[in-house]
């Protein structure tokens, strides 16, 4: 029953029981809809969320769909959208409040690291915080200062967060809405740049109907997998493309990048793995032992400055759990240790095809000295 | 404020100044507090004193690692509890509120095993009882208040939309949230977010300010622009009243007040209490750095329980021998809970790693496996 | 603001509440704009008005990626900042104010690098010209003016206790700073603690407030409680004025009244400029899903210009000719501007790293080196 | 004409050409009160920093001595305290602030990140940032929730900052002078556990002393030199103890526990190199190399959840510059991804001597899989 349509804007149906060829800000915005719908505890609150539908139009239709007081406009102050937030899982919603641009994270640290990360905690686990946090992230579109910010070192070393980010419209869809249903705190980074790129995405209806094995042409359990709708498939990593020579690990704007290097190192036989994290916390040490102990050489992608960036944690976890076959130490590519700059110099700072190339031969070239 | 120029272009917009402001609500007049009230204000107070003034003595014999003494806000704190309704109502508190959590009948060794350095939260359980966990961080939780509040809005009106078998939004009104702070609190950024986001969305919530004229060493005069945290209340149209924080009778009224305007869906209401930090900060603090004796007597004025004390006696509403009998349940009750606190063992280290989630991950399960090899004590 | 209870029982010490609160400070009568500061008002506005029309058109033509219009707000901007001395006073601006760079003498091609994605603070020398870079984060810069203005006070101190040839602190009173908000930016925490810090310290700093009606698509009815952001001095005991922000000599006039106040010495205050946003937030914006054009139409008013324009005649200041000779003057300005942002070439990447610290680290000269062999595209 | 002294409390004058035996509380109390005397630019401001002299006591005498204009209290509010220093350096101060205990520094991250930080960078150098923001930090003193915090991880990794904490009364003393003199953002973390800890400090009056060659007993230049007084000692990490057979790299309060571990190990002939790395950001990758391209071995200890901690990218530049030489992964002893405990659980939390035996046994029995 189901069928590939191409839905350029918003206007899809929840539940609708096809494969859709949707932008990933359209995906997010079915995922919302959808978990709207199916659960009444469901808010959506930030600013700009509500009449204009966000200004990626992440929420558009949705306050009109839903009601202007599921889904709502607050005052622009990022600590009061994450306290209130707070206070509304309190009084048992289960809230999904944005930040407008990752920079604009900064003031609510003081709720999400104190308030958000720990009420579980301090509660002795009586107070729960389902909340998730959307937070449009990395940079890529040439927007003023601290709209191109990555944050996942931060939220990643905070005890009590999960974190997640989606590579394309398949996993933004289906993260948005494993994190969204999950009893703890979720921070969930999209990678801005990535908004207008389309996927096809196999909605829950959809592989729903294919799992009721009704005869039609469902999609697959092996492609439903692959897209990331089993509960497996949703809480680890993701190999976006297998290869046998070296894995290159991104999440995501960077996903897409590496996916476009390892097609150019597939031109001088190099055969690249790219890993796709998704969760940044917990991170699957699993998945990337099993990568890299295959190709036994890593390199890590990330858009972060470089110093204590999350590219650490990863190169680390892989050397302990690799060290002993891992060929060359795990390479970063990542941004510099500068604050973000202007559009004239984003492709200068953000890791480039060549910067990537350039660590990959690092790798393979690399001699024990 | 003052207006210039010919006409503000934008007058035409609703709310958009140039068109005169809307006078600030009335808070809706209640009845004075009943003899039987201030009889049960009188026994939750000198239990608070006897609890709070023990509890510093215990730190003194290392029961208690520290301790933040309450000692002259029995009244403000008391007074503000028993306007509400634990049952339905929410109460956020600070580090200092060993008075309301008693006055909501949290269990007190529960309540001191924040200061046992047992829990940071305190080992109560906040849904039940409807007292939110020791927030530790000033202002902390003004925001949390809002957010629940509105929550209850939300289930009023979802109520008064769907099946009629819901009980929010009843009749009766709103559930209210109340959010403690103080004088040095009201200078975080927190509290105006919070202030402001009420008002814009009528949230069903009491700012209740004790202003005990220090935040640690630095006087309210220094911290408080303007002289007062109610007076800020006009400038977001939240109706505000500053009251006499050591008569309890007076804050019991002036909250019931601000509650009735948040329970009939009016919106939000500031009441500050003013009152007196009388002892340290906390155990480790030394006052005498920053205040003599003297200007303490002075500043403090009469003791709230003192007060009270008189006014029963003068009005008839109780008698000494019922005072007497009040105070020696309290004793009965400091001494009970000094056997709970000595009994209170700590918690098993398995619960770091097992609290921090609703779904624990694979890797607290593994770092919980190492922790149990190299550490575990038992 | 009701007061309850007997008798705060802290009213013994200075500035506790109970005492009475001293009234608000009035600021201080000023001269009215004299025909030839309404020349100069027109001058600067067409400038401005012509240099953002022409923006908005650079950017559909691709010479800009982006821009941020201040269309309706050139009143409000040359207005106020025509009331300062850019030689002295120090001015911090948002995203919005090519007025104030344009008032302030700031090169313009240096100034729309920011939009032309040069550099994001922009390429003006800061220190030198007294404008603060381009501040993208709302509210980001008020407490930084009342830090630099702070600084001003304990300049004059010292240099009253200090040798006597120091120009801080002379009889033409303190330097100001201004800083520049929105209506949107007013609900940040940060925007509270500057203006209690600023009336604690008495800090020479004027809050200038744009109320434009709208921070993207949310309007200010349902963003600041209350109505007006002036109102909310009085709960710090600053003195505030909200004046018709599309009149340039209203605004002149009262931004002079709050400058006078603060250069002499008496502390912060606030002006709120009624306005509004004639186009779109930023050129990626589109107002038709939030604002109809009727109601555009009817919430904006009459033009700042037309109206200066029409007392400028109508008060025989200056003659057609005199105005029409202006406004050539800016359609030539702005020509002149186009040249120069079209030659305005990138900042070479090695900035990225050299501009970060004024000592670099051995770390960031590693990297540099690195991307110089890896990216350099020269 | 220096001579040892014993100093319970503050009131050690400045300028003191003596080598003084100070507490870390002291020692700083005495670098401000120097720097104060040399610097009419510095401020000290903060919440209860002046009447009060601070709740550690740090600068305790300094508003009676250099007045109530130059070390003062604020109103209680972080974000305030960082904005306005931030002001006053742009009117030429050289402000030193405090947050009044780690945890209270989330609310003035937008500050220190988006601002503090960025300022030099923005303004390209005509606005620089000389501003040190002391925060009393990491855990040990069973104090309440939020005030046990490491935050060196969140710090390092914002482009901008520079960060440093002492392990001792010396290098309290000598940093936070560095830091002060400094023309950049300086984050001074200072282990508050560690406040009342003894130890000899010379002091550059002393040194100079010594330097001119006055005939008196004045302490050697290799004294001094590991006193951390030349500009080389300060801005890189300083070898602690020497050892030969494993690297233990630690900072601020963890240092002290390290080389207690040490002692422990050689009673077992492990001879254990304690290398105190001071710098935070920049990292003195140099120094981690040369120790541990000697003992081939290290394990790294800190305080802050493992996670996306500093141990990850401390351990990565090992593994960068070491691997061909390195016999073990680099280990990580650390605090769980759990929120800093109650003080009852503080010492499960906090790795104790037995978790960091536990490390370096790890690391000298591992077997290449
Ligand atoms: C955000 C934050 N900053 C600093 C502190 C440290 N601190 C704890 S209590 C306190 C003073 C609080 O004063 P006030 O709000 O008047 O409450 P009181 O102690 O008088 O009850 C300070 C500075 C804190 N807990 N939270
Ligand atoms: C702290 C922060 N949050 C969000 C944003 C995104 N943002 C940019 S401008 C804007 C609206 C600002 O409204 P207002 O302060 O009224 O100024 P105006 O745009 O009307 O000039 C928002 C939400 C931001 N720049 N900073
Ligand atoms: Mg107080
Ligand atoms: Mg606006």
């Amino acid at each position: 029953m189901s069928e590939t349509l191409t839905v350029s804007n918003n206007g899809v149906a929840p539940g609708a029981s096809a494969t859709l060829e949707l932008s990933l800000q359209g995906a997010l915005n079915l995922a919302l809809d959808e978990l709207l719908a199916e659960d009444p505890k469901a808010l959506v609150l930030g600013e700009d969320v509500g009449t204009l539908g966000g200004v990626f139009r992440v929420t558009s239709g949705l306050a009109a769909k839903h009601g202007a007081e599921r889904v709502f406009d607050t005052p622009l102050a990022e600590s009061g959208i994450l306290g209130m937030s707070i206070g509304l899982a309190m009084a048992g919603f289960h809230p999904v409040p944005e930040v407008q641009f990752d920079g604009f994270a900064y003031p609510a640290v003081n709720q999400i690291v104190c308030q958000l990360a720990r009420m579980n905690y301090r509660s002795r686990g009586a107070v729960p915080m389902p909340v998730t946090l959307r937070v449009p992230s990395f940079g890529g579109i040439r927007a003023p200062e601290h709209h191109g910010e990555s944050l996942e070192a931060l939220f990643a070393h905070v005890p009590g967060l999960k974190v997640v980010s989606p590579a394309d419209p398949q996993q933004g869809y289906s993260l948005l809405k494993a994190a969204v249903r999950m009893p703890d705190p979720v921070i969930f980074m999209e990678p801005k740049s990535r908004y207008w790129q389309k996927g096809l995405v196999v909605t829950e209806a959809a592989a729903n109907l294919g799992t009721a094995d009704d005869g039609g042409d469902a999609p697959s359990s092996a492609e439903i997998t692959g897209a990331g709708l089993t509960d497996a498939g949703l809480t680890g990593a993701r190999i976006a493309r297998p290869g046998r020579h070296l894995t290159l690990v991104a999440w995501g704007a960077m996903v897409a990048r590496c996916l476009q290097v390892a097609e150019l190192a597939a031109e001088d036989g190099i055969d690249v793995e790219v890993l796709d994290l998704r969760w940044l916390k917990p991170i699957d040490a699993d998945a990337l032992a099993t990568s890299v102990g295959k190709t036994r050489r890593a390199v890590v992608v990330h858009e972060a400055p470089r110093t204590s960036g999350l590219g650490a944690e990863v190169a680390q976890i892989i050397t302990e759990r690799c060290f002993g076959t891992l060929k060359a130490p795990v390479e970063r590519v990542t941004g510099f240790d500068v604050p973000y700059p202007s559009g004239d110099l984003e492709d200068e700072y953000i890791p480039n095809i060549d910067r990537i190339l350039f660590g990959i031969q690092r790798v393979l070239e690399y001699k024990r000295g | 404020m003052q207006t210039l120029g010919t006409r503000p272009t934008t007058a035409g917009r609703a709310g958009l100044a140039g068109a005169p402001r809307e006078p600030l609500p009335e808070l809706p007049a209640v009845e004075a507090a009943t003899g039987a009230e201030l009889a049960e204000l009188y026994r939750l107070m000198t239990a608070v004193r006897q609890l709070d003034v023990a509890a510093i003595s215990w730190q003194r014999q290392g029961i208690l690692p520290a301790y933040a003494p309450e000692l002259g806000q029995e009244a403000a704190q008391v007074g503000s509890a028993l306007a509400l309704d634990p049952a339905r109502d929410f109460a956020f508190p600070t580090y200092r509120e060993l008075g309301v959590a008693r006055a909501f009948g949290v269990d007190m060794v529960e309540y001191m095993s924040t200061h046992k350095a047992t829990w940071h939260g305190g080992l109560w359980d906040a849904a039940a009882t409807h007292l939110a966990p020791i927030q530790a961080v000033v202002a902390g939780s003004v925001l949390h208040a809002v957010g629940w509040a509105h929550g209850q809005t939300l289930e009023a009106r979802s109520a008064a939309n769907g099946p009629a078998n819901s009980a929010a939004g009843s009749a009766d009104g709103l559930p209210v949230a109340i959010t403690y702070l103080g004088d040095g609190a009201s200078s975080q950024g927190d509290v105006h977010e919070a202030m402001n986001f009420a008002a814009v969305f009528k949230a069903p919530v009491v700012f209740f300010v004790q202003n005990n004229g220090w935040a640690i060493s630095v006087p309210t005069e220094k911290q408080v622009a303007g002289g007062s945290v109610a007076a800020r209340g006009a400038g977001y149209g939240i109706p505000a009243v500053q009251v006499d924080g050591n008569d309890a009778a007076a804050v019991l009224e002036a909250t019931r007040r601000a509650v009735a305007h948040a329970r009939a869906g009016h919106g939000p209401a500031i009441v500050e209490a003013m009152t007196y930090r009388r002892g340290p900060h906390a155990t480790s603090d030394d006052p005498g750095r920053y205040r003599s004796l003297d200007e303490e007597r002075e500043d403090a004025g009469a003791d709230p329980i003192a007060r009270l004390r008189e006014r029963i006696l003068a009005e008839g509403v109780a008698t000494e021998a019922a005072l007497a009998e009040a105070d020696a349940a309290a004793a009965a009750e400091a001494e009970a809970l000094r056997l709970g606190v000595i009994a209170l063992g700590p918690r098993p280290g398995a619960e770091m790693f097992d609290l921090v989630f609703q779904e624990p991950t694979d890797e607290l399960k593994r770092q919980k496996a190492a922790w149990r090899e190299e550490s575990e004590h038992e």
